[in-house]
């Protein structure tokens, strides 16, 4: 158990909901990294760092947020890096009688599909993806009664689980996370359909120890982050 | 003459002891029958029984040919057709005057409501109160109110829980006279509660002194006024001084008894021997200064103290046993006694009821 | 400002009120009379909603609704609907969550009434419904509009449950409280204050208004 | 089961409801003896968190709390720290977000305190407070007992206030309501339920057990 | 002689129209003054105002050399050192019998305030209920607990509303007789409200007739009693007939006046001429079956109704003016009157008090 003293010492990160799986397994090959993760909505953890919450390492789902704080003066340019690029991932139910991954995303067509559930478009970087993708494939005119919109990719794959919606557009690294992956089906939507999701991060610029900071987005980096990043459904960041 | 009221319930309540009630009625005690006997005795349990809103835990409730109430049976207060009115009336304080007294009539045609509720606020004096709250009513006004409501419904039975007794004293004659009459008009079989003797005398046919739940006596009210069967009951019915004494002989309704060191005359039951219970109202006694010389009934003894009660002077005697005298303060006035002076304690032999003692 | 999810908070407020008072009515006064030996867990059971946090309580609805739970496939089965992100499963969720803001106001009011009254009313032969109609429900007047007022509030601030079983659909399920959510997560400052202004200000004013009218009598406190 | 997560709720919820206690005494009171013509406005504004949606008062909680706000400026300028993310923090929000529940039994049953008991208090010369603490007090024992039990249990089940102005650092301000919708957004469905299923039975028996003690006489009702 | 009290104020209420209240006493009126009135006269108003628990818009409220109201000054409650009992006492549920009484005591020390305890619940007969809650007491425990409460402090002054009025015949009598001996003893100066004119003959030593906020009459009880100064007092008082008359002649305190066709002798202050009213009570007149031919003063006349009273009997007769004669049950007995019956309607002379008809 951790002793609040203790907490202290370590690095804070704030991190982005989507980066649960991937991360959890990153912390678990580098038992040297002193560090407390946060999940929450970026939206929330920006509005959080501007009142001075108490991290170190700010992982964004949406590179535009590190911009935002840039901005604010809360972090200094150079201080951004990208660690990673999303995937947008169509996911459904393994009972649904719809073939999925032979359909690709004509599959939302098919009339067992009745709702479709994907991150809200207005903060979530996947939703708005999820927008593009659908309108790339001219398939956004047809799908919009069928759209319902969740907090984040989490929640809409729960309306997925629950059987509250039949399919969604989340995520590719959700579609990998325990416990999900046995219990659909998942086609990869190609990333010529939507603009590429820049998965970026920022130093704080009231990080205590921006040595410890920097090492850590270090082993972000690193290529053995690279290969866990990409058993998740992550590809490397642009440069 | 066959019983119209039986009850005997008992009732085991969650807190507090078990308690139980008996009486029976016969139809020849109505129209209004008091119910007299000190806090406690189980008065107010008997009529919230009989309204049904207390549920006893065992016995029967029958009234005329109904059952409400025995180990199979239990009818709800509004199937009993009985007009029950509590201390404080309980006016609904969101309805006028017209609107609590109609309340028990929407069995009614609409005009045949207005016009009952028309009849009975005329016959209770309260037409001009017609659309005024409850709370803009003086104490009498809504003792009347309440009198209306329950009687409008023409009950079956009219229960009445002290209805009197938040009045003052000049209120109180009034409706009391007043509700005589309504009930005897209706011809309303009445059950009343009261532990004030004068409005037991001044209102009742029949009175039942209930003690502990069991009814000590009942019969007509100046009967049993006169003629307590038991100590207990004399106690209860408000007689002041029981005089213990020994009965010498008795025949045909009057009798002398050995009291102190005097003898006394009294009327007495037939048949009644050995030691006695002489009872003595302390209005029937009639105070002297000096003995008069005719003879009269009564015993000496000296005055030992003296209250003033309003009009009335009440004077505590010691005639070898203590004797009390109510006599109005102007009388008493005129025989200038005071605390330690000898005076003569006249009695009515026929004010004189004797009783065995048990 | 996003006066579509204002209006939609509203109309859910208003029916959730109307459902409410037609459902807590006869609870509130069935709990105020009972003599149930379990009162106690049916009391602890309608306060739970207001004391559980809303995100979970909406978790467990979706899951309730969902198709997968025979509660779902039953209405599934039946309608042709399943409820989750439509507004009729917003306002099942409302009713759930705001049900002891409806029931709490009711009981303390109904406690308040003098036995004697109901008893005066049995003897006049008024029937149960009718005691209830004509003495009960008028002498609680004053608690029960703070009992729909406090509903009413209460499901417009609504959220948890909302963005759980809502889907946050614009016009459908998107109720004011998500807007400002969906406004801070956008980072749009400016717009969630003024919707939360907005919100802030109407229940602000229904309530002391409210409060206003229902003025009782103070307790009494030496002056000085 | 996140068993920090809940030692710190449950070290939350007895912070909060101590603090409460003592703050919402003499607030109930106030607000039962005012006869200030403005009471109603006080009572809504006591109200009112109780009627907002907690991510809502959490956001402006935190703005207001937050180094740059005049509020937050000064508590950093006098104590060093900043209150949002502490522990402080969140016992400052709790207050706020459960006063209502605080306030409002306490309330009702001042309000049942017998006028006449306070006169003879009064006429036997004891003073204001005096007749507070040995005749108020003592006869609203049910209210403050419900209270304090429904401040506990509210606080335990705080989310969104606690997740704004917390900012779900574990060990520090990472409630167990918290831990429940972290769980749920890993899609960890079984974690989640075993911890709602602590929560929620913690809180029912808790008001159960607090409801059973207080049972006042049911209004009687004619048996059929 | 100084005054003692002076209470001149009026209160206008948020709801209800405005009222006020006089009241001046000295004194020598003291220790124990009765305020006497019908309902709605102000007597709880006075009280109230006394004590501090209603706050008069206007005036003034002087006790001994305290100002306790006045435009400039306020004395609170618990500055006034007041002892206040109502109607039914107001015990503090939460506390036993002993912890009640010890409530005021709490400026002496613990030792001091457990040896006043004892001592006043020895004087009030309460030592064996020490421990018991009020819930489990009778009505008159009660009233002797919220007494012995308010009598722990010697309060300068006791101010009592109705102290008795939920309590039973008896056991008002007992609680009377047993406050007028504590009063007495501990020389507390009282003033106790009462509408039961028996209850104000028993027990003060001054009687103010209050009436509509004004004293219409006040001085020591006996002589308020037989001398009422006009025609509301003497209803107020219980006067039960009046007698519209014309003074013939007056004397030396005695006069006579033609009531109806007949002279009357009666007593009168002197210089009364021209119309006036002769009080006549009940209790004071003598029924004879025929007029008794000793040329006693009375008047003849028809029995017109009767009504039983418990141990009294009211006769209402036409003297050519209503009189009512209210005479022991068992006399009214032996008289064998029935209604429609000629009577004597015997007056005392010293019994009739004569008051100016204006
Ligand atoms: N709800 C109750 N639970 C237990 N005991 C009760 C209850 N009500 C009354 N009693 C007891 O039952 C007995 C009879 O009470 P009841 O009220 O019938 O007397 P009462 O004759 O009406 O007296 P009072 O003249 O004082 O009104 C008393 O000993 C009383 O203490
Ligand atoms: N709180 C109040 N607001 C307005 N008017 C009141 C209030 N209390 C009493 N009154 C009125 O003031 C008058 C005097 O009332 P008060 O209670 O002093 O009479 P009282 O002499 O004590 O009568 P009772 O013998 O019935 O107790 C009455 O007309 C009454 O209606
Ligand atoms: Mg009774
Ligand atoms: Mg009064």
């Amino acid at each position: 158990a951790l002793r609040p003293a203790e907490a202290r010492d370590r690095l804070a990160v704030a991190a982005a909901a989507d980066l649960r799986f991937v991360l959890a397994d990153l912390l678990a090959a580098h038992p040297n990294l002193r560090v407390d993760v946060s999940f929450g909505a970026s939206g929330s953890l920006v509005a959080q760092i501007t009142q001075g919450a108490p991290f170190d390492v700010f992982l964004s789902a949406d590179e535009s947020l590190t911009r935002d704080l840039v901005a604010r003066g809360l972090a200094d340019d150079r201080a951004r890096f990208r660690y990673a690029r999303g995937h947008l991932a169509l996911w459904a139910s393994r009972a649904l009688a719809v073939d999925v991954p032979a359909l690709g995303m004509r599959a939302l067509l098919h009339p067992a599909i009745r709702r479709v559930a994907i991150a809200n478009p207005r903060h979530a970087p996947y939703g708005r993806a999820a927008l593009s993708a659908l309108s790339a494939a001219h398939l956004d005119a047809a799908l919009a009664p069928k759209l319902i919109f969740g907090e984040n990719v989490a929640q809409a794959m729960q309306m997925v689980q629950s059987g509250a919606a039949d399919a969604a557009l989340v995520s590719l690294s959700l579609t990998f996370a325990p416990g999900v992956a046995s219990t659909g089906q998942r086609f990869v939507v190609p990333g010529a359909l939507h603009p590429p999701i820049e998965q970026g991060g920022i130093i704080l610029r009231r990080a205590r120890d921006p040595v410890a900071a920097a090492a850590f987005v270090d082993v972000l980096r690193s290529p053995a982050a690279r290969a866990i990043f990409a058993r998740h459904g992550f590809d490397p960041p642009a440069p | 003459m066959a019983d119209d009221l039986i009850v005997r319930v008992e009732l085991r309540p969650a807190h507090g002891p078990p308690r139980s009630v008996e009486l029976s009625l016969a139809t020849g005690d109505f129209p209004l029958v008091v119910l007299f006997g000190p806090s406690g005795a189980g008065k107010s349990t008997l009529l919230r029984c009989l309204a049904g809103l207390d549920r006893p835990s065992a016995g029967a409730i029958h009234w005329r040919s109904c059952t409400w109430f025995d180990a199979a049976t239990w009818v709800p207060p509004q199937f009993r057709d009985v007009g029950f009115v509590a201390q404080h009336g309980a006016l609904f304080p969101h309805l006028d005057v017209a609107a609590n007294v109609a309340f028990g009539l929407d069995a009614l045609r609409s005009a045949e409501r207005a016009a009952r509720v028309t009849e009975v606020l005329d016959r209770f004096d309260l037409g001009a109160l017609r659309h005024r709250a409850p709370a803009t009513l003086s104490g009498g006004e809504r003792q009347r109110v309440a009198l209306a409501r329950s009687l409008a419904r023409r009950p079956s039975l009219l229960l009445l829980d002290e209805p009197f007794s938040a009045l003052d004293h000049p209120a109180r004659a009034a409706l009391r006279a007043d509700l005589r009459r309504w009930v005897r008009e209706l011809g309303l079989p009445t059950l009343l509660v009261t532990h004030d003797p004068a409005e037991a005398m001044a209102i009742g046919d029949t009175l039942a002194v209930l003690d502990a739940g069991r009814v000590r006596q009942a019969g007509p009210v100046g009967e049993v006024f006169e003629h307590p069967r038991d100590a207990a009951t004399a106690r209860i019915l408000g007689v002041d001084t029981l005089v213990a004494a020994t009965m010498l002989h008795a025949i045909d309704g009057r009798g002398v008894v050995r009291a102190g060191e005097r003898d006394l005359a009294v009327s007495a039951p037939d048949g009644l021997t050995g030691r006695v219970l002489v009872c003595v109202r302390a209005e029937d006694v009639v105070l002297f200064a000096r003995a008069p010389d005719d003879g009269r009934n009564g015993a000496p003894g000296r005055v030992v103290r003296i209250d003033d009660e309003g009009a009335f002077t009440v004077v505590a005697l010691d005639c070898g046993y203590p004797l009390r005298a109510r006599l109005p303060r102007r009388v008493f006035g005129h025989l200038g006694l005071r605390v330690g002076d000898e005076a003569f304690a006249a009695i009515d032999a026929r004010a004189a009821w004797t009783i065995a003692d048990r | 400002m996003d006066w579509i999810a204002l209006a939609l908070s509203l109309r859910l407020a208003a029916v959730t009120t109307v459902i409410l008072l037609a459902l807590a009515l006869p609870l509130a006064w069935w709990l105020t009379t009972t003599r149930w030996r379990w009162r106690h867990v049916a009391d602890a059971l309608v306060a739970l909603p207001m004391l559980l946090p809303p995100t979970v309580l909406g978790y467990y609805l979706l899951l309730a609704l969902g198709p997968r739970s025979p509660v779902g496939a039953l209405l599934l089965r039946l309608t042709g609907t399943s409820l989750p992100f439509t507004f009729p499963g917003l306002v099942v969720g409302s009713v759930l969550y705001s049900l002891p803001f409806a029931v709490q106001p009711m009981r303390a009011s109904f406690a308040r009434v003098d036995q004697e009254l109901l008893e005066a009313a049995w003897c006049l032969g008024a029937s149960r419904l009718r005691t209830f109609s004509r003495v009960v429900l008028p002498l609680s007047r004053t608690g029960i509009v703070a009992a729909a007022v406090l509903t009413f509030v209460h499901t417009l601030g609504e959220f948890g449950v909302v963005l759980m079983l809502g889907g946050n659909l614009p016009g459908r399920t998107r109720t004011v409280s998500v807007a400002i959510y969906d406004q801070v997560q956008s980072l749009d400052y400016a717009a969630a204050n003024r919707t939360a202004g907005v919100l802030v200000g109407l229940s602000f004013a229904l309530l002391a208004l409210t409060y206003r009218t229902q003025r009782e009598g103070a307790t009494r406190w030496p002056t000085t």
